[in-house]
């Protein structure tokens, strides 16, 4: 049972992704484990064959017990590894099925001991099957994969990786070391904070429900005052999204995949951009006055994977370069669904969109959001029948709606903005 | 633009000085018709005569003191002294006089002189001509302290110097004095900041004078790595310039410092101590050191080598500090 | 005034002169024997180097120069200070630390500076001021001043290596110096014997070429005399001068100083040669001076030294956020 | 790797971008998008941990073959087996 927190003492074993017989290499994942804070994966730091599994889904054990055994390659009976977070330090390495610890130089034994490793999971290869001093070090260089941190020991980690593992709420006791020395670097906590967010919800967060049944309310609210109050009209333009997308693919083929943009991203850079022409779509209606808002936060309607929805802005949508913009966009959906908005982002939103052709429907009459004074909505984008040059042909298509506040603007107003918008979309290197 | 030595660029900048002011003259032994130990004042005797450039007795601490108390007295003095190690005879006058006298006086007395002299190893002069002792004098307060990495600082440095009411050292770093470059003009640089030679993400590295080059090897050699070194060159080793150091390594969350002193109480322990007493939870790794060996550098070349920074330890530091030493 | 004019002068002027000489050295005497009384009551603090006993040779040699003339001194240099016409009030404030004192409380008693006399500092080096004085003298020569600079130093200062590489650079380069050896015997507690295998100070700088002679230290008057016939041969362009005053100290080194290493008979030996009543016999032997005059000149210095101790005491100290000012220059714009 | 480690590691992936998903009643050739109602984001999020994990490039052209967990599979397999 691997200590996944400094505070963790035992773990409740879930599931076994894994089963005798199999073939499993370092990194692959073994195991779902329960600590009190998370459901968490448990990563095997051996290659090999899953001997035998030690303990049964639904037990609870001790941080440091053996939960299965691995027959690394070469020679079975020689050399076992054990899927742990290695027992306390000099702890006699007695698991079931093992045979004779190898005979070890002092210095070896000694150096095991310094680093925590247990001499019987390294593989020899001095003379008849000994454990070298390479060998230990290769070892070494595996093991801090999950550092084994005993109750309240301290981890080894950089003064940046500390200061982010505070700022991202991320306990370093569960991060793996991949900086100089095998301590904990940014990079580790940045792809820890960033996995934790993925995981999050599979720990079955008790108050999910009674969250979901408070926003219910709130959205219930919201929109029935903003039906009440606003007068909406709404207008819809068909886009013909071949350019935009033929130039996405192009660019994407540069771009590493987790940088890589979605056609949300074109969507919401033109929705932006469009702004500039109608300015008075931008802003709210406070006590029957409208103050047009001079920044363009972009509201992106983001549904919850529990139900519910929420709408908080990427600030300063119309200036960022679109990489800059999937970033944030990618960061926001993230953190959305991790729970973990910052106050002015759901506060600050000036229009919104909502994209919800995501789910596959064609169009969108949405209900804006008060105080602001209009919602674009983006439909599905899909190869449709389209006149080009006389001719019937099939090109990607979206189409895209406004509904918008009649006290504030007129038909005419939204139709520019709608023209903006596509033909910010023909130019989507521009964007 | 002129291709010019360093050499000759100390040498122009000297002449133009004297040309500019008639209160600046160079001072010390051999610079006169021998034209300097290292040749940097070969031909300005017949310039400006024995008068301005002149010859003194080996007696460092008088000609150094001389300089200190013909600053005092109006004029604007260049002391040569050959090598930092013989500096050392004129220790008493450089911190008990010239760093001392405008504080002990209460303001009254500056000392706007310059003293010239050549650091470093690298060239078999074994252990009395080869060390590099500026960092001590780095930790003087009331001395400003420049070492030119660059044929254009070489060039620069010399006139700002003069004008400067403190006392300034200029440690010529001995290896350089035939390298050369590009040299647009002979406009004067700024005394007081660091430069970054050339950007990178990845890391920081810290060099001057003679470790400036090291350093850029060790960069060109690790971006085939595909690591993206930074290298920042202090050029102003008191007062340190520590914004530049430290935007620097804020951005790159690893620092590597390379100096041919040694790395006990040295200069590079405190720019270690500045980095982690300031940037401390930026910093994504140790602060790491690429100094000389703890000996008195030796004569044979390949101990001399061996005892010096080399390029391949920056790499391997380097490497180490991103987590990507090989064992 | 030139050697010769002095010679000439009326007898009014002479005892005016007299008194003159007197009188400096008097203030310095009775100023040093309050800072002793501060010393004891905490109120100066650090090392204290007296100059009782040698007052001749500050009194003499200062008026054997003029303004334009620059003085190097060493740490036991009150009497120079005073006598060079630092004022008093300024020296007492620097004993006290305080931010009127002539280096803002930054000196104390060993680093008295002051520009407008062209005291170039108290240097507590043995042997540090005198390369400065060298420097001093070439700016002069190159600049072509008639100037002299004056450095002072002790017996202990020709045991350093700078004062042999300063005669030298001195003697090969001519320079302006008056280099103005105060030989009071001892170097702390080693007597001249004990650290000189030759204690002929004068013959050791003729050896450098240069015109050397010794000098009744403890001789107000043959100090000026021979100081202002050296000083014009260096102002004439001949090149530097050595003068070895032979004088002695009555205190101890200096206020920590035990003084085991001398019998208290040699002190009363020397006392018998005290400049001040030398001088005193001298001036009432020719008339110059009566009990009257004598009595106001002492309550005079008496009053001076009241008035400096009571400005000390309420001079305002310098600001604790002004502590590292003066380190570097406050302006880049130097060309004054 | 076996086809059945492929499949378990596609699985993988999915529960980590869609941790409430019921993974167990997904069949193996239903269409991923549909099903688990993954967004845009959510899709390439998959693709990051798919190409992460089993080292290989995954281009935009391929998308559709990551329709299923059939198609996925077989398209990871070949393009290990091309390496």
């Amino acid at each position: 049972m691997p200590s996944l927190g400094a505070d963790m003492e035992s773990g409740v074993l879930l599931e076994w992704l894994v089963h005798p017989g199999d073939r499993v290499r370092k990194g692959d994942i073994v195991a779902v484990v329960d600590t009190a804070k998370a459901a968490v994966e448990v990563e095997c730091f051996d290659t090999g064959v899953i001997e035998r599994l030690l303990v049964e889904p639904g037990t609870r054990v001790p941080v440091g017990t053996a939960l299965a055994m691995i027959a690394t390659v070469p020679d079975p009976a020689l050399h076992q590894a054990r899927v742990t977070g290695a027992g306390p330090a000099g702890e006699p390495a007695q698991a079931a099925g093992r045979t004779a610890v190898p005979v070890t130089s002092p210095l070896v034994r000694q150096l095991a001991a310094e680093r925590h490793i247990d001499l019987g999971s390294v593989p020899g290869t001095g003379p008849g099957g000994r454990v070298t001093r390479a060998d230990l070090q290769a070892a070494a260089r595996v093991v801090p994969e999950a550092p084994p941190v005993p109750d309240g020991a301290r981890v080894r980690a950089s003064p940046l990786a500390r200061r982010l593992a505070t700022e991202l709420g991320v306990d370093l006791g569960t991060v793996a070391g991949h900086g100089p020395g095998d301590t904990v670097d940014a990079e580790d906590v940045r792809r820890a904070a960033a996995e934790r967010l993925d995981r999050r919800s599979t720990a079955g967060l008790p108050s999910t429900a009674d969250r979901a049944s408070a926003m219910r309310t709130q959205i219930a609210s919201l929109m029935a005052r903003s039906k009440r109050e606003i007068p909406h009209y709404y207008l819809t333009e068909t886009v013909d999204l071949a350019a935009a997308m033929t130039w996405l693919r192009a660019r994407n083929r540069e771009l590493p995949v987790p940088g890589r943009l979605v056609p949300a991203a074109l969507l919401l850079k033109a929705a932006a951009l469009a702004i500039r022409a109608v300015p008075d779509l931008n802003g709210f209606v406070v006590d029957g006055q409208f103050t047009r808002a001079e920044a363009v936060h972009l509201g992106v309607a983001i549904s919850l994977r529990g139900g519910g929805l929420v709408a908080p802005a990427i600030h300063d949508a119309d200036r960022l370069a679109l990489t800059e913009l999937m970033a944030k966009l990618k960061d926001l959906v993230l953190r959305t669904r991790a729970g973990r908005l910052r106050r002015a982002e759901l506060s600050d939103p000036t229009i919104t969109v909502s994209n919800l052709g995501e789910q596959g429907v064609e169009s969108i009459l949405g209900v804006i959001y008060p105080p602001q004074v209009a919602l674009v909505g983006f439909g599905t984008v899909s190869d449709r029948p389209w006149a080009i040059d006389g001719l019937l042909g099939v090109r990607p298509l979206v189409t895209v709606s406004l509904a918008a506040d009649h006290r504030v603007t007129d038909g005419a107003s939204g139709a520019r903005y709608l023209l903006a918008i596509r033909q910010l979309l023909q130019r989507p290197e521009e964007l | 633009m002129a291709d010019t030595t360093y050499r000759e660029a100390i040498r122009e900048a000297i002449r133009e000085a004297m040309r500019r002011d008639e209160r600046v003259f160079l001072m010390g032994e051999d610079v006169g018709p021998y034209g300097g130990a290292f040749g940097v004042s070969l031909g300005l005797l017949e310039e400006f005569g024995p008068e301005r450039i002149r010859d003194t007795p080996l007696s460092e601490s008088a000609f150094v003191g001389a300089g200190i108390g013909a600053a005092l007295g109006g004029m604007r003095p260049i002391v040569e002294v050959m090598t930092v190690n013989f500096s050392l005879l004129a220790l008493d006058q450089i911190i008990n006089n010239a760093a001392t006298l405008l504080h002990m006086s209460g303001g009254q007395f500056a000392v706007p002189l310059v003293i010239r002299m050549t650091t470093g190893a690298g060239r078999q002069l074994a252990a009395q001509h080869s060390h590099s002792l500026e960092g001590w004098y780095a930790h003087i307060p009331g001395l400003r302290i420049l070492a030119p990495a660059t044929v254009a600082d070489a060039r620069g440095m010399l006139w700002p110097a003069l004008r400067c009411p403190d006392p300034v050292l200029i440690f010529e770093y001995g290896g350089l004095y035939n390298a050369s470059g590009e040299l647009d003009g002979g406009a004067a640089v700024d005394i007081d900041t660091a430069a970054v030679r050339r950007p990178g993400s990845d890391v920081t590295i810290i060099g001057y004078g003679g470790t400036l080059s090291t350093s850029l090897t060790a960069a060109d050699r690790l971006a085939d790595d595909g690591i993206d070194a930074e290298v920042v060159d202090l050029r102003t080793l008191r007062p340190l310039d520590d914004a530049t150091l430290l935007d620097s390594v804020r951005r790159t969350h690893r620092a590597v410092i390379v100096d041919e002193g040694w790395r006990s109480g040295s200069l590079s322990a405190e720019i270690s101590a500045r980095i982690t007493e300031q940037a401390f939870y930026d910093l994504d790794a140790p602060v790491a050191r690429v100094c000389s060996a703890e000996v008195p550098i030796p004569y044979a070349r390949h101990m001399e080598q061996a005892a010096l920074p080399q390029p391949a330890g920056v790499v391997a530091a380097v490497r180490a500090a991103l987590g990507r030493s090989d064992g | 005034m030139t050697t010769a004019d002095l010679a000439a002068a009326a007898p009014t002027d002479r005892a005016e002169h007299h008194y003159e000489l007197l009188r400096q050295m008097l203030r310095i005497r009775r100023f040093e024997e309050r800072c002793v009384q501060l010393y004891s009551a905490t109120k100066i603090r650090g090392f204290l180097h007296l100059y009782i006993g040698e007052e001749a040779v500050a009194a003499g040699a200062m008026a054997a120069l003029t303004p334009a003339d620059a003085i190097v001194s060493t740490y036991r240099e009150h009497g120079h200070a005073l006598a060079r016409g630092i004022a008093m009030h300024s020296v007492m404030a620097e004993m006290y630390g305080k931010a009127t004192g002539c280096s803002r409380g930054r000196g104390g008693s060993m680093h008295l500076f002051d520009a407008a006399t062209r005291f170039y500092g108290g240097n507590a080096i043995v042997g540090g001021g005198l390369p400065l004085a060298v420097g001093l003298a070439l700016a002069d020569q190159m600049a072509d001043r008639p100037v002299v600079t004056a450095c002072f130093f002790g017996d202990g200062a020709v045991a350093e290596g700078e004062f042999h590489e300063c005669l030298n650079l001195a003697a090969l380069w001519h320079l302006p110096v008056l280099f103005c050896c105060e030989n009071n015997l001892y170097a702390m507690g080693t007597r001249i014997d004990r650290a000189h295998a030759v204690t002929n100070l004068a013959a050791r700088a003729a050896a450098y070429g240069l015109s050397a002679v010794d000098v009744d230290g403890m001789d107000v008057l043959a100090v000026e005399t021979q100081t202002r016939a050296a000083a014009e041969f260096v102002r004439a362009g001949h090149g530097p001068y050595f003068l070895e005053f032979r004088t002695y100290r009555y205190r101890a080194h200096s206020m920590y100083d035990p003084d085991r290493y001398r019998e208290k008979a040699e002190i009363a030996q020397w006392q018998q040669h005290d400049p001040i009543d030398a001088l005193v016999r001298r001036m009432r032997g020719d008339a110059e001076l009566d009990d009257d005059a004598l009595a106001r000149l002492d309550a005079e210095i008496a009053a001076e030294i009241d008035a400096a101790v009571q400005a000390a005491e309420e001079a305002p100290l310098e600001p604790i956020e002004d502590l590292t000012r003066f380190v570097y220059a406050e302006s880049r714009s130097h060309d004054g | 790797m076996k086809p059945e480690d492929m499949d378990r590691l596609i699985r993988t992936a999915l529960r980590e971008v869609a941790p409430d998903a019921d993974l167990a009643q997904l069949g193996a050739d239903a269409d991923l998008r549909e099903a688990l109602g993954l967004d845009s984001l959510d899709f390439l999020r998959v693709v990051e941990l798919l190409s992460q994990r089993t080292g290989h490039r995954i281009d935009e052209e391929d998308y559709p073959r990551l329709a299923t967990i059939t198609s996925a599979t077989t398209f990871l397999s070949d393009r290990a087996a091309v390496r």
